[in-house]
């Protein structure tokens, strides 16, 4: 193994350890509260392996400085003037809108390309093909953090159910531990 | 708790504050980070530090239950309704009206105090951004009601 | 019937029994009503066969199908040949009789529940009839295991602990032999040949000439079907027929007479005949394991039948027996072994019903089941007892019994397939029918009455001691039908084996 | 370089420390500063709105809740007798498939990962465009181009709510429910024994 | 009107079902909730009808959420496999909710049913979303809603071991579903993009092209890229833990026994069927079948746990005295033989796979429904006090037998279809061990199944069964409509295997039909 590559994924590996940490914790454990806290480690794991993932080198937060956003502002809203739809349209497969659609789609790409030039013009040291670059600042991939706040509001739902059947298990057996709930059970 | 003046005093002076900050990252996710999400956490944590440090029966006076719970649908409601909205109205294009699709929130542009409201993709995105604090705050406070409302801590506070 | 097509006269016949069905259930709360239902339709049903029995035997092969409604490739179709035809004559003329004869029994038994038993009944008719005209493996299958279900009630009509477990064995075998083996079979001949239907000189001879399958494999292919077919009761899987005893007897008339195990060893003829091919099975000797089995349990069940005591026991083993005797002509599939074991369906089809519905008479009018308790019985019951001798003689395959043909011929093929010890087992097979058999009626009409009381009683009211209490009438006029039948079966011989011919000569 | 390593380091020792601890009390608390730890790393790796909500909810509601809990339930966790093999050995099978799973990857911040050249034009751009000037890429992403899984997350913290709202709320029908059910289980008893 | 709802088919079949869900919320009552409900199904239905009327017609349809075209936006991409199972999701959840009734307000406090209604809604939803979407992450979402309902709906059961349950199920799935997360995640750093399509085009290219490790240039097929081999084993336990395969199936009988019937009827007709189809989503639509069953042994690995676990679990069936708990067992079993279908990986398999995903979810519908009456009327549902309910509760026994002789596989029931297509399949495949394995274990379903009908119709009747009365009306139709289709769909099955058989052919790379 070459430092290289230790250096390029140790932190995927310590993700890896706090993953299992968590996960351990779920399945070793009778407590359920220990289960769920494990839960919640092994989650923000996961989360940290998409974050980690989509972080770039030299990279910066995806907010556009407001100065930069501004200026595609004023660009745009000339754009909009011009053709009151400025994005890429539905181009739904289905029979009846493919003629329309194509042709738009054609001319949506056309100024795709026209703005990603006149994106990149400016653009100062190597532009290194493909990351996402505007006006000289390499901005992180948002699209992990994105699927994150998902994952972890997804997360947080998970926890309150599983909290609140704590609730009534402890109130119906009176012991939170699966162990002796379940020769509560057995006994029955 | 609530037999701590200084904590009654305290509170009240950041309530004010941290709904505020609430609706200020409300309002303020398209620019910085933050959203309805955030938003609705920190709304609700305020309802929260109230209901802890007043007790439960003062803050359902203030949001009562019905309320909160018809708040949760209100705001998934508003979220699904714009896309909703967006497929009825349709997009303008090439001055015909085409299809808009689920949550396509071209189809939201209009020409209605131009610059003053937001129109298109950022209505679009305030609407849903709205819908999920209404959601979120409703939620988190629900779920604060329901641990109280188990707890005999709460319960023996109330009938005191 | 003369304006109506073959075609027509299949969905008619199949019709019919859903029609009984129906009208059984319709007309459930007036027993009067609801018999005169079943009668008319199974006459007409045996009328409307007998007419679709003349065309297929002047040659015709009428074919209908319901289309793919299965999967593709997988066709509910009927297509009449002589075999199935020859087995749908044998179970719809049973029908008209069993049905006659259920009424005498059920009313004089004071059974419960006469509604489902002759709902079932008719299902079972239906499944019959359908599996004899079935066109394809498929169809077969399907038309075995509905049978199957639909005799389960009927062998659990008393519901008791008895039933329960006889049902359960019955179910158990049934089955579980059918998925296991007779299912797996099915598949194994749909992936070697692309087809199941049934085809003239056997689909898996060209198969074997491509060296899909091997001999080995073709052996092994037929004992699953023989083992997979357990209505042919083939030893060791033949414990179900016994303990359906516990039926009531036109039930056992049904199962050990006409549809239950009949479907079975028709199933294997057939399958003998159009999916193997008797040249096949004969070039690469894949029965010989059968004749085998087939052999050991023809001696077997005689021998265990000598032991019983219980007359339906006795005729559930003698069943066993015979049964074997039709898996065995189709294992050693020549011309003649084919043609006898076709034969033997309807010769013993008759011929055991007659040995039940004797059963039934005696168990209904003088309430013994026992045979040991039958001594002197056949003075008070002349007509059944005749009826049972007759049939016994057309069992052991004695003119001029029908049986004596059919066994004549199982015996020629024997010799043809040069398996000598095959005519062996035979032989000695006929002896035993006799030794378990012939006791019966004889001690009936020879053995004095046991208890000497009764006797001087009878000695002085009767003249002579003959004092006749036979079974109610409805019992007895269909025994006596078919014991006269079996004796015409006889003379009639002749004709089945010009109708059977056809079948192992196509192949040629 | 060095800040990111003491976090990581501080992760690993935190989470270890949460899997001795038999206190849920102070696990509970453990949670919550592991939460933040990883708040903290995520701020470093670009992506402060997963930081700021990982904040508010896994070291505020989360630990407010398993506090609420605890609070119920009791806070001593039983040592447990089972033995620990078993799991250990599913988690070493399944971390060791993970690290042999990273052995491949492209490295931490290469900038030729698909991840990050695989959408042409980036999102980044691409918002710019369709946007007009949204600042925050993160918002566009989540509430417009995938603001079909917005309104799932939506959906599902709803769920959420519906779900605590039906297992906890106390109705007085409720009440006679239990009470029915109590005696059903009794009776139960009775014919079992 | 028509063509609105025409062009936004895709997307209203989902979001119908998730509006309703707040609106029953907003509405409160439990009679309007409960009208909302049974009309929002029955459109669900239509619509989804309409959609695989619509699928087989012109073939695939994708729709783009919020106009944004993969792979910026999310993608919901309709083929006759989900269409197919979107139709029996819906079909299924509207007649369970008709059903749920006289059953709900028995074993439910009145007061909570409105928001079981919207439960149920958001469960379907969820199940829908899932089968709809060709976005991997909005699987993952539409999983994690579908997931919580069911979590809720498990706990609403009548004993303190419902909650407990559903916590178990709770852990169990969200390990799998953290699981499945992982797997994406792995997926999305080796391709970039989350559309399902676009990461199989991506993985072709990394097969023809090869993968670039550390900057270099790796050979031109990516079994030797190790980070897929665990994205796939990842995805693979994830979607195993949903679907209950054998090892990993602990956390379905207690679900399954403890929830409350209508929850059961509609969760064990529909839930794990959607994790299968997701399974085969990734292994034929994102992996491909080379990859899965021929670098991978995982046809092998499938075989050996389908079998074992259907030996195992149908076994374990046949000891419980619980009718709901052998019913669980016998799902576990029946997954066996979907996967068994699958992991062959042909035409014949991968139909005889689907086909039984719709088969079974009719049979075990229809039989937990049954069991749904007598445990209403009877009040229990275990087999001592079911002894002889076939005198009093005559339709629902025989429901029972019916759907029973389904699920044992005789013919003319549907049960039949799918075992006689797995057959042919694993003929055709030459795996005769396999074949007869299969057949044996279908046995033993008929000791389990026959032990409940003779305990009906044969014992004296338990005190219980004395006193019982048929089912109301509402809840014996539903049932027999669920048990007749299992009839219906075992002769006529031109429909189900048809559409089966296309599906299968799409996934196996032909063209749409």
């Amino acid at each position: 193994m070459s430092s290289d590559q230790f250096f390029g994924l140790y932190n995927y590996w310590i993700v890896v350890f706090l993953m299992m940490t968590g996960f351990y914790i779920v399945i070793a454990r009778k407590n359920m509260i220990k289960t769920v806290i494990g839960l919640n480690i092994f989650q923000v794991s996961v989360v940290l392996l998409y974050i980690t993932m989509g972080k770039v080198t030299g990279g910066t937060a995806p907010v556009i400085p407001p100065a930069l956003a501004g200026q595609h502002d004023a660009h745009d809203q000339h754009d909009t003037h011009a053709a009151p739809s400025g994005h890429t349209p539905a181009a739904n497969a289905t029979a009846a809108n493919e003629t329309v659609d194509h042709g738009h789609a054609d001319h949506v790409t056309e100024l795709a390309h026209e703005l990603a030039h006149e994106l990149t013009h400016d653009a100062t040291g190597d532009a290194i093909h493909g990351v996402t670059e505007t006006a000289g600042v390499i901005y992180t991939n948002p699209l992990p953090s994105v699927l994150m706040l998902t994952a972890i509001v997804v997360g947080i739902a998970t926890t309150a159910v599983a909290l609140s059947l704590i609730v009534r298990i402890s109130e119906d057996y009176g012991t939170i531990e699966e162990d002796e709930i379940l020769q509560m059970d057995r006994r029955q | 708790m609530n037999s701590f003046p200084i904590i009654r005093v305290v509170s009240k002076l950041i309530i004010p504050y941290i709904l505020l900050f609430g609706l200020y990252v409300q309002f303020h996710g398209d620019f910085g980070p933050g959203g309805g999400f955030q938003a609705g956490v920190i709304l609700a944590s305020a309802l929260i530090l109230y209901g802890l440090v007043f007790g439960l029966p003062a803050v359902q006076e203030v949001a009562p239950p019905r309320v909160i719970e018809k708040l949760i649908a209100l705001g998934v409601l508003i979220y699904a309704g714009t896309g909703i909205a967006t497929t009825l109205i349709g997009r303008t294009h090439d001055g015909g009206q085409v299809p808009a699709n689920f949550l396509d929130y071209e189809a939201l542009n209009h020409d209605v105090l131009h610059g003053f409201l937001p129109h298109g993709q950022h209505l679009g995105i305030f609407l849903v951004e709205f819908g999920v604090g209404i959601t979120v705050t409703a939620v988190m406070t629900m779920i604060f009601y329901c641990f109280a409302g188990r707890s005999r801590l709460f319960n023996e506070k109330a009938s005191a | 019937m003369n304006n109506v097509t073959p075609e027509a006269m299949i969905q008619i016949c199949l019709a019919l029994p859903l029609v009984a069905l129906l009208l059984v259930v319709v007309a459930g709360r007036i027993p009067n009503l609801r018999e005169a239902c079943t009668i008319t339709v199974s006459s007409v049903l045996f009328y409307v066969t007998c007419c679709l029995a003349g065309h297929v035997f002047s040659g015709a092969r009428p074919h209908w199908s319901l289309g793919d409604v299965m999967m593709p490739g997988f066709e509910i179709a009927f297509t009449v040949e002589p075999l199935g035809m020859l087995f749908a004559l044998v179970a719809a003329g049973l029908w008209v009789l069993t049905t006659i004869y259920a009424i005498g029994y059920m009313r004089g038994h004071h059974e419960i529940n006469q509604t489902r038993f002759f709902a079932c009944f008719a299902i079972a008719i239906f499944a019959a009839l359908a599996a004899a005209f079935s066109a394809n493996l498929f169809t077969l299958f399907v038309m075995y295991e509905v049978m199957t279900l639909s005799t389960y009630p009927l062998v659990t009509h008393h519901g008791d602990e008895k039933a329960r477990n006889g049902g359960r064995v019955y179910l158990g075998i049934l089955l579980s032999t059918s998925v296991a083996f007779f299912m797996l079979a099915i598949a194994w001949t749909w992936s070697v040949t692309g087809t199941l239907d049934f085809t003239e000189g056997g689909v898996l001879a060209t198969a074997f000439s491509e060296g899909k399958i091997s001999q080995r494999q073709l052996a092994i292919l037929f004992c699953l079907f023989a083992f997979g077919i357990g209505k042919a009761a083939l030893m060791p899987f033949h414990r179900w027929l016994p303990a359906a005893m516990v039926a009531p007897t036109p039930v056992s008339a049904l199962l050990h007479a006409v549809a239950v195990v009949k479907v079975g060893v028709f199933s294997v003829l057939k399958i003998a005949v159009y999916i193997f091919g008797i040249d096949l099975i004969a070039d690469t000797h894949a029965g010989d394991w059968i004749c085998h089995v087939a052999a050991a349990s023809i001696l077997l069940a005689s021998l265990v039948a000598m032991t019983k005591d219980n007359l339906k026991a006795r005729l559930a083993y003698s069943t066993i027996s015979q049964l074997a005797y039709i898996t065995l002509g189709a294992a050693i599939a020549t011309e003649a072994s084919i043609i006898g074991g076709g034969m033997h369906i309807a010769m013993h089809a008759v011929g055991k019903i007659t040995l039940f519905f004797c059963a039934g008479a005696i168990y209904v009018g003088a309430h013994k089941s026992n045979i040991s308790d039958m001594r002197g019985l056949g003075r008070a019951m002349p007509f059944t007892f005749g009826a049972f001798l007759i049939a016994t003689i057309s069992i052991i395959g004695l003119p001029p019994g029908g049986g004596a043909w059919s066994k004549y011929f199982l015996a020629l093929g024997a010799v043809d397939s040069g398996k000598a010890f095959l005519m062996g087992a035979l032989m000695i097979s006929s002896l035993l029918n006799i030794a378990y058999l012939v006791p019966i009626p004889i001690r009936a009409f020879m053995a004095p009455v046991e208890t000497p009381e009764e006797d001087t009683q009878d000695k002085h009211s009767g003249a002579g001691g003959w004092k006749i209490k036979e079974g109610p009438l409805l019992c007895v006029v269909p025994l006596c039908i078919t014991a006269v039948g079996s004796v015409a079966l006889f003379f009639f011989a002749n004709h089945i084996y010009q109708w059977l011919l056809p079948i192992v000569q196509a192949g040629h | 370089m060095f800040v990111s390593v003491s976090i990581l380091t501080l992760l690993a020792v935190t989470a270890i420390a949460i899997a001795r601890m038999r206190d849920l009390w102070a696990a509970v608390m453990f949670t919550g500063i592991f939460s933040f730890l990883g708040a903290s790393w995520m701020l470093i790796l670009d992506a402060p709105d997963v930081a700021f909500t990982e904040a508010a909810v896994g070291a505020g509601i989360s630990t407010f809740l398993m506090l609420g809990t605890l609070a119920l339930a009791g806070k001593k966790e039983k040592p447990t007798t089972a033995s620990p093999i078993v799991p250990l050995l599913v988690v070493g099978i399944t971390g060791a498939a993970l690290v042999y799973g990273t052995l491949d990857m492209p490295h931490f911040g290469d900038p030729a990962a698909p991840v990050q050249t695989r959408i042409e034009p980036g999102f980044v751009e691409k918002s710019q465009h369709d946007m007009h000037g949204l600042p925050n890429v993160v918002t566009a992403l989540l509430a417009s181009y995938r603001g079909y899984d917005t309104l799932g997350e939506t959906a599902v913290i709803f769920t959420a709510g519906i779900a605590v709202l039906m297992i906890l709320r106390r109705d007085p029908e409720d009440c006679d429910h239990r009470v029915t059910q109590k005696s059903a289980s009794t009776e139960k008893k009775g014919r079992s024994s | 009107m028509i063509e609105y709802l025409d062009f936004h088919l895709p997307v209203l079949t989902i979001v119908v079902p998730l509006i309703a869900a707040p609106l029953c919320v907003l509405l409160g009552a439990r009679t309007m909730a409960k009208l909302l409900s049974w009309v929002v199904c029955w459109i669900t239905f239509g619509l989804s009808v309409w959609l695989v009327a619509k699928v087989s017609a012109v073939g695939k349809i994708s729709y783009y959420l919020g106009g944004w075209e993969p792979p910026y936006g999310i993608e919901y991409a309709i083929d006759p496999l989900n269409a197919f199972l979107m139709t029996f999701i819906s079909g299924m959840g509207a007649i369970v909710l008709m059903y749920s009734g006289p059953s709900l307000s028995d074993e439910v406090p009145q007061s909570k049913h409105y928001m079981f209604y919207a439960l149920y809604l958001l469960c379907m939803t969820g199940l829908l979303g899932m089968c709809a979407t060709g976005d991997l992450f909005n699987v993952f979402v539409f999983l994690e809603i579908s997931s919580l309902s069911t979590y809720a709906l498990i706990s609403l059961g009548k004993t303190r071991r419902a909650p407990l349950a559903a916590f178990q199920y709770l852990i169990m799935g969200t390990i799998g579903a953290t699981f499945l997360l992982i797997g994406i995640g792995l997926l999305y750093q080796m391709t970039g993009t989350l559309n399902m399509a676009d990461i199989g085009v991506q993985l072709e290219s990394y097969r023809t092209a090869g993968v670039v490790v550390d900057g270099v240039q790796g050979p031109p097929h990516w079994e030797g890229s190790r980070t897929m081999l665990v994205a796939f084993a990842f995805l693979t336990v994830g979607l195993c833990i949903k679907m209950a395969v054998f090892p990993l199936h602990t956390w379905l009988p207690n679900s399954y026994t403890y929830a409350p019937s209508v929850v059961t009827c509609f969760v064990a007709a529909t839930a794990t069927k959607v994790s299968v189809y997701a399974f085969i989503r990734i292994v034929f639509g994102i992996f491909t079948p080379t990859f899965a069953f021929e670098l991978l042994p995982l046809d092998t690995a499938l075989w050996s746990f389908s079998l074992v676990g259907i030996f195992v679990a149908s076994i374990a069936a046949i000891y419980q005295t619980n009718i709901k708990r052998r019913l669980a067992y016998s799902s576990i079993a029946q997954i066996g033989y979907m996967l068994l279908g699958i992991s062959m990986a042909n035409q014949h398999g991968l139909t005889a796979g689907i086909v039984h995903m719709f088969n079974h979810a009719l049979i075990k519908g229809g039989l937990f429904m049954a069991v749904g009456c007598f445990a209403l009327r009877l009040g229990s549902v275990h087999l001592d006090d079911w002894r002889g309910a076939g005198k009093t509760m005559p339709w629902t026994s025989l429901a029972w037998a019916t759907g029973g002789l389904g699920l044992i596989g005789v013919p003319v029931t549907c049960g039949f279809i799918s075992k006689w297509l797995l057959l042919t399949a694993a003929m055709e495949n030459e795996l005769y061990p396999v074949a007869a394995l299969m057949l044996v274990s279908s046995l033993l379903a008929v000791i389990y199944i026959w032990q409940v009908v003779e305990v009906l119709y044969f014992s004296p009747p338990s005190e219980k069964a004395k006193k019982a009365t048929e089912a109301p009306l509402i809840m014996l139709v539903t049932t027999w409509v669920v048990v007749g289709a299992t009839v219906v769909f075992g002769v006529w099955t031109t429909w189900s295997a048809g559409l089966a058989g296309d599906a299968a052919r799409v996934l196996l790379g032909g063209g749409t039909p």
